[in-house]
């Protein structure tokens, strides 16, 4: 078994050989390519699989400390840079994951994607995509991760930006790579002082105690060097799993295709900056009350805020969209309060239902589309959820593997959702009691419970706008439920996010997940990571607050007829609006950076062109060419008479014999050379 | 014994080519005598434990610069066969500075206490040398490699024959 | 070689009538003179049995029988024929540069002669186990053009010069595929010693390079013919464009030493294909039958050899019967833009499946195991096979687009020219 | 190999480094001129491996040094040789004494 981890290599390698060869050669046959693409990712699936079952066959020691391939790479003058592979427990469950869903997408993008002009394309993206977020789940060191890190962000940025006719989806794209690079710079930087001070960027060598202790103690601008690293870290994770304040990209990157928009910006992409957190996590806990509150902060802070503005909002993507940065706040609290495997847990289970949702939201708009061209009408939007209803009648499959996407989402017992979002709720509140006083573990709570209130909300009322009721437009009453490759991805993730909460049920081999992945970062000393026993009052609030929820969302947009206005408008009011502007958080930015750079640079040019610089230039010109008319007079009388005509004479007369050196012939000069080379070594041996 | 013996017969190979190259008129002798004198060098490299060097000595040398040079003679060899002294007029000069400083580097040889170490030779010359090559040396070699191939593109396009190229 | 060389030193110290104890190194002087004498005398003698022989098998390619009359199957003929050459009056063209002129073929034929150093005849006989053994083969073959390009000018011939012409051009050129193959083979046996090049390809090992690389032997293969100037590469002696080419002022012991550098050559690189390719000596039985019987196995893994170098023989002249001579253009075209770009990506393919199985060792800095060394020898044959055969396919590819567009061109001038 | 100083080395390398200079000081002809060089960098390449032979036998710096010379001749050989054949086709001429339209 030991030998299958050899394989490690090859898992990133079929997508990307996928990628070429669509790219290269292929890109004429649409079906060939779609092959491909679906043949890559498949390949690499079973290679992860294998991979995996080395993993738990090769037991406890390999699961934490992990097997790994160092390549020497870069010879630098003082030692070699190595690059390479790695693979742990945790690593093993991401392999899980992320090929499985990359499949299951891909097929169903087959059929989703057809009849687009630049289908081939499509899928030679996504193999890109592909091959980089296996890199990064693969990589042994911050290098290689950075990579794969940026080229997914170039494939986010390539896909977003599809359909590149409609201004909105070239606007989106751009917006994403913009506000991704704030952070990417971040990282950059938080590499580079890594690289400046430990001289290594593979994380177990980073992850070594008396590394982390030395860099705990060294100081960058009067910080421990490890906060400041950690928190620039943070600033690429931030920027690409959207937390606040850089989430504004991910909801407008619902511009892309749904597979897409499964794929990037709920399976994988996203949680690739949660990833790297929990990767790095032992760095960021070196210092107590360090970098790990912030990140405890701003999840809080995202987990409420964007379950919040996703109930107002009436695209069904958009709502997903908010709805997994919220998710993804989730996951930022349970990291920042320690708890490693709570958030990795939650990642994996998100990854399952979160992508499930896109896709059944995307069969969804498929459905509605051909509905809209069936009753030939092209004004209605096919994503709008107001024109949709009563589609459980038409589209039975999706519809059940909706309900358990949601099901699952909202953390009804005993879905995936459930047992990961109640772990880091009882992280918080065992925290809380450990501490006994109201401090951030209290509010982290307290932001987990109200965001999961909010969370069924949104999706009773998402499920009773879609599926119940009568339909709201022609578009809805023609929907036809799509063919078996996009359904039957939609059942088996459905199957997924049923059952897949099983693998750390605490009743259950103790939490077996736990055990396999859970002590990465145990030789690194400095996080505590035994679970956290399972709280029964918190899973008690948090199913009930999950049921109100739910059935008030449902209860109240089941019978919505076309036309009626929003029933929580009327209930919120202004605060409605408020929400439905997303806290008016783009305008803020447009304010605050966009206006102000323009407002400045306009300022600028004002202040050049007009007022200041220009009049000073001008006058300065003025004064210098009176002056000049001046010594004008001087220079032909005085200077040109005597001194440059005279010097003129004494350089021509000068030059006139001297040029006679100059023969033009290079063995003149050669032995000119050899002459004075001669003389030298001579005068060096006689020591003259 | 042997070692002079043979050190003396690539001694004349060497000098003896070289006094050839610099002494004949006919401009195909001297280029023949080149690439002797290349090949006595090759076998002086091989005394000294550079085989590798000898074998590149060959190639390089006598397999393409000298075939180079008695290739560039055949194109041009209107003006080859001629009869006028194949000396310039600094010919006279030429005669009493390199002698000179021949003898003054050779003053210079001998005065010069040289470090000579009684080590044995290494035996894995390839190895180093690929170790050199790939490792501390690295940047070099890759420079060369762009300057062989820019010198050959330049080359193709110095020799090309302009009228064609237009056409 | 080493007990041969004692068992001659002891010999040498025991014989009863000569009043003077031998030094050792006289045996050493005896071995070396025998084996230039073998060495020197094989050439003749390969010339005349190859000329026979190609005769022979010419002639029944095109349906004929060949030399019949003098001796048993006719091989008397050749016999003849060498006698004729040696007899013939030795003439030197009145406006020919004289010492050029007679050391040209001199160099051509020692330059393939030089070849047999390194070419491990059977277990335990080589020449010399030089450490850079097949760069040595390349740098030799430098002599010859040199010997070409000599006899070429100093004949004083318009087509003797053209013939030099065309062999700096033809040899030059051929001269970068075939290194560069060699060196694909060097990547791939982690060494350049002909010993190691034949010891790695034991069955344990991975087996022949003929089957790992197809294409690196196909392009060293048609690179040494066109270096040998066999047909259908013989541009630079075609006798129907330029009378003979570089040799035709000659005759006699001269033109025979000509004619012995060419079977010679074409002797070299069948032997050299056999050694790099063909595993050399090896074959069923020889390692066993050496280790009991050194001198059984040796003979044994001679016959092996022997064969091997006659199916190549046989291969290159199957080639002058069946194929019509290269234009210069397309034999310029098919070294430059076909042989050079193959054998290049195919050392970098290839290179990079070595990477990937090397197992773990020293080459001056310590050598990380490659992630699939476990698969061991034969997974690194099988994995060149494939990286070949698709190396191949790709060729195959570009190859079938350019002669489309090409054809299309021609269509294109011929459609024109008719409107 | 200590029958041969190092000295005898250095001395060949010398005598020839001044042959080849004498070449290229008092030809006329431009290939000439190039075979003088050529002869000038074999000079220093007998020097590099007899100092490395001698003096650090045990690294191969020297030879390493030796392979960047020769594949610098080789480019300049080939440079120079393009540059003659050009020459010579657009003058007539490949002496370097009327190759002069830089002076003045």
């Amino acid at each position: 078994m030991e030998q299958l981890f050899a394989l490690t290599p090859l898992i990133p390698v079929f997508p990307l050989l996928a990628f070429a060869l669509i790219v290269l050669w292929a890109n004429k046959n649409n079906k060939l390519s779609a092959g491909l693409a679906i043949g890559g990712i498949g390949l690499s699936t079973l290679t992860s699989w294998a991979v995996i079952a080395a993993t738990v066959a090769a037991g406890h020691e390999v699961q934490i400390a992990g097997w790994s391939l160092p390549v020497p790479w870069l010879p630098t003058a003082a030692s070699i840079f190595n690059t390479g592979f790695a693979v742990d427990g945790f690593t093993a469950a991401m392999l899980f994951m992320v090929p499985l869903v990359c499949t299951l997408i891909f097929i169903y993008a087959a059929e989703y994607m057809e009849g687009d002009p630049r289908y081939a394309r499509f899928f030679a993206y996504v193999s890109l995509f592909a091959a980089g977020m296996l890199t990064l789940i693969v990589a042994d060191n911050l290098l290689l991760l950075f990579i794969a890190w940026e080229i997914m962000g170039l494939c986010s940025y390539l896909l977003i930006g599809f359909w590149f006719e409609k201004d909105s989806a070239k606007k989106a794209g751009l917006k994403a790579f913009l506000t991704t690079r704030i952070g990417d710079v971040l990282l950059f930087a938080g590499m580079l002082f890594l690289y400046s001070r430990t001289g290594t960027l593979t994380f177990r060598e980073i992850f070594k105690p008396e590394v982390l202790d030395e860099l705990s103690r060294m100081l960058i601008w009067g910080l421990p060097a490890s906060t400041v690293i950690s928190l620039l870290v943070f600033g690429g994770a931030v920027g690409k799993s959207a937390q606040f304040p850089l989430h504004v990209w991910l909801p407008d990157a619902m511009e892309g295709p749904t597979p897409v928009s499964a794929l990037i910006h709920a399976a994988t992409m996203v949680s690739a900056g949660v990833y790297l957190v929990a990767r790095m996590l032992p760095l960021f806990a070196i210092v107590p009350q360090g970098t790990l509150s912030w990140v405890a902060i701003i999840g809080s802070v995202t987990a409420f805020f964007g379950a919040t503005i996703s109930i107002a909002q009436n695209d069904i993507k958009r709502v997903l969209a908010y709805s997994t940065i919220s998710q993804l706040g989730y996951m930022m609290i349970a990291l920042g309060l320690g708890g490693f495997l709570a958030g990795v847990f939650h990642l994996l289970t998100h990854a399952f239902f979160k992508a499930l949702l896109f896709l059944g939201s995307g069969s969804i708009i498929h459905a509605v589309h051909h509905g809209a061209e069936h009753a030939d009408d092209h004004h209605t939007d096919p994503q709008d959820m107001m024109n949709m209803g009563g589609l459980y009648a038409k589209m039975k499959r999706t519809s059940w593997a909706y309900f358990a996407g949601t099901a699952a989402l909202v953390g009804i017992f005993p879905f995936a959702g459930f047992w990961s979002k109640d772990e880091i709720l009882a992280e918080a509140w065992v925290q809380w009691h450990e501490a006994g006083s109201i401090g951030l573990p209290f509010w982290a709570w307290l932001a987990g419970t109200l965001g999961a209130f909010l969370t069924a909300l949104y999706m009773g009322r998402q499920i009773g706008l879609v599926f119940f009721g009568k339909p709201r437009s022609k578009a809805a009453e023609h929907a036809v439920e799509p063919g078996n490759r996009m359904t039957v991805p939609l059942l088996v993730l459905a199957l997924f996010a049923a059952f897949i909460g099983f693998i750390n049920v605490p009743f259950i081999a103790n939490g077996w997940l736990h055990h396999f992945a859970g002590l990465v970062h145990e030789p690194a000393e400095v996080l505590h990571l035994e679970a956290v026993p399972f709280q029964i009052s918190v899973a008690l609030v948090s199913t009930a607050v999950a049921l109100l929820g739910f059935f008030l969302g449902w209860g109240m947009y089941r019978n919505l007829k076309a036309g009626q206005q929003d029933p929580l408008a009327r209930m919120l009011g202004p605060v409605f609006t408020v929400l439905k502007n997303k806290y008016y958080v783009d305008e803020f930015y447009k304010f605050v950076f966009i206006d102000t750079t323009v407002a400045l640079a306009n300022f600028s040019a004002k202040f050049d062109y007009d007022w200041v610089i220009n009049p000073i230039v001008n006058f300065v010109g003025n004064t210098g060419r009176l002056l000049g008319e001046l010594s004008g007079r001087i220079d032909t009388v005085v200077v040109d008479g005597m001194g440059v005509l005279g010097t003129a004479r004494l350089f021509k007369w000068m030059g006139r014999e001297l040029r006679l050196t100059q023969t033009g012939q290079a063995q003149n000069y050669l032995l000119v050379i050899a002459l004075v080379s001669l003389s030298l070594i001579a005068m060096y041996l006689f020591g003259i | 014994m042997t070692e002079q013996i043979v050190f003396f017969i690539f001694t004349i190979m060497v000098l003896g080519g070289g006094l050839g190259v610099v002494s004949t008129k006919n401009l195909y002798y001297a280029a023949l005598f080149l690439s002797l004198s290349f090949s006595g060098m090759a076998g002086y490299f091989i005394m000294l434990n550079a085989g590798f060097l000898a074998a590149v000595q060959i190639i390089v040398y006598v397999g393409a610069i000298a075939i180079l040079i008695l290739f560039a003679i055949m194109l041009s060899r209107k003006v080859m066969t001629t009869n006028e002294p194949q000396t310039n007029k600094q010919n006279w000069l030429a005669l009493i500075v390199t002698p000179l400083l021949y003898l003054t580097l050779i003053f210079l040889v001998v005065k010069v206490n040289w470090p000579v170490s009684s080590a044995a030779p290494a035996l894995d010359v390839l190895t180093q040398m690929g170790a050199q090559f790939l490792g501390g040396y690295l940047i070099p070699f890759e420079v060369m490699s762009v300057l062989l191939l820019v010198a050959l593109v330049g080359a193709i396009i110095l020799a090309r024959d302009v009228e064609k190229g237009r056409e | 070689m080493e007990p041969i060389i004692t068992w001659l030193a002891n010999l040498l110290a025991n014989v009863s009538w000569w009043p003077w104890p031998a030094p050792p190194s006289a045996a050493i002087i005896i071995w070396v003179v025998y084996g230039l004498f073998i060495a020197f005398g094989i050439a003749p003698l390969a010339m005349i049995v190859l000329t026979w022989l190609e005769r022979k098998i010419i002639a029944r390619i095109q349906d004929r029988i060949g030399p019949n009359m003098a001796g048993p199957f006719g091989w008397l003929q050749a016999v003849a024929d060498a006698i004729k050459m040696l007899t013939k009056e030795d003439t030197t063209p009145a406006g020919a540069d004289r010492i050029p002129f007679n050391l040209g073929p001199g160099l051509i034929a020692v330059s393939a002669v030089l070849v047999f150093a390194v070419i491990p005849l059977a277990p335990g006989i080589i020449g010399s186990d030089l450490n850079i053994g097949i760069f040595y083969v390349v740098a030799v073959g430098s002599f010859g053009v040199l010997g070409t390009l000599m006899a070429g000018w100093s004949s004083n011939n318009k087509y003797a010069l053209l013939g030099a012409f065309r062999a700096v051009a033809q040899l030059v050129s051929y001269e970068i595929p075939m290194a560069i193959s060699l060196i694909t083979v060097a990547v791939v046996a982690g060494s350049m010693s002909t010993l190691t090049i034949i010891h790695n390809q034991a069955v344990a090992n991975g087996g022949w390079y003929i089957v790992a690389m197809p294409i690196t032997f196909l392009v060293f293969f048609l690179a040494g013919m066109a270096e040998t100037n066999r047909s259908p590469f013989d541009l630079l002696e075609a006798d129907s464009e330029i009378v003979a080419g570089f040799h035709v002022e000659y005759s006699g012991m001269k033109y025979a030493m000509v004619m012995i550098g060419e079977y010679v050559h074409m002797l070299a690189l069948a032997g050299l294909s056999a050694t790099i390719f063909l595993g050399g000596w090896r074959g069923p039985f020889v390692e066993q039958l050496y280790n009991a019987v050194p001198i059984l196995g040796g003979l044994l893994g001679l016959v092996y050899f022997l064969a091997k170098v006659l199916l190549f023989i046989f291969v290159m002249m199957w080639f002058r019967g069946t194929l019509p001579r290269f234009r210069i253009d397309q034999l310029l075209d098919f070294g430059w833009k076909f042989l050079t770009p193959l054998s290049l990506f195919n050392l970098l393919t290839s290179a990079f499946v070595v990477k990937l199985f090397q197992p773990a060792g020293t080459a001056g800095v310590a050598l990380p195991a490659g992630p699939l060394a476990g698969f061991g020898g034969l997974g690194l044959t099988s994995a060149l096979l494939i990286s070949n055969l698709l190396v191949a396919f790709i060729a195959s590819l570009a190859v079938r687009s350019l002669a489309r567009r090409s054809r299309g061109n021609v269509l294109k001038a011929v459609a024109g020219v008719e409107g | 190999m200590q029958n041969i100083p190092l000295t005898w080395w250095l001395s060949v390398a010398t005598a020839l480094f001044s042959l080849g200079l004498y070449g290229a000081l008092s030809r006329k002809n431009a290939i000439a001129i190039l075979m003088g060089l050529e002869l000038m960098l074999n000079a220093v390449n007998i020097n590099l491996v007899a100092f490395n032979r001698y003096i650090t036998p045990q690294n191969v710096t020297g030879q390493v040094f030796a392979v960047f010379v020769i594949a610098i001749a080789a480019a300049e050989a080939a440079v120079a040789l393009a540059i003659i054949i050009a020459a010579y086709r657009q003058r007539g001429t490949v002496n370097v004494d009327d190759l002069d339209s830089m002076k003045f």
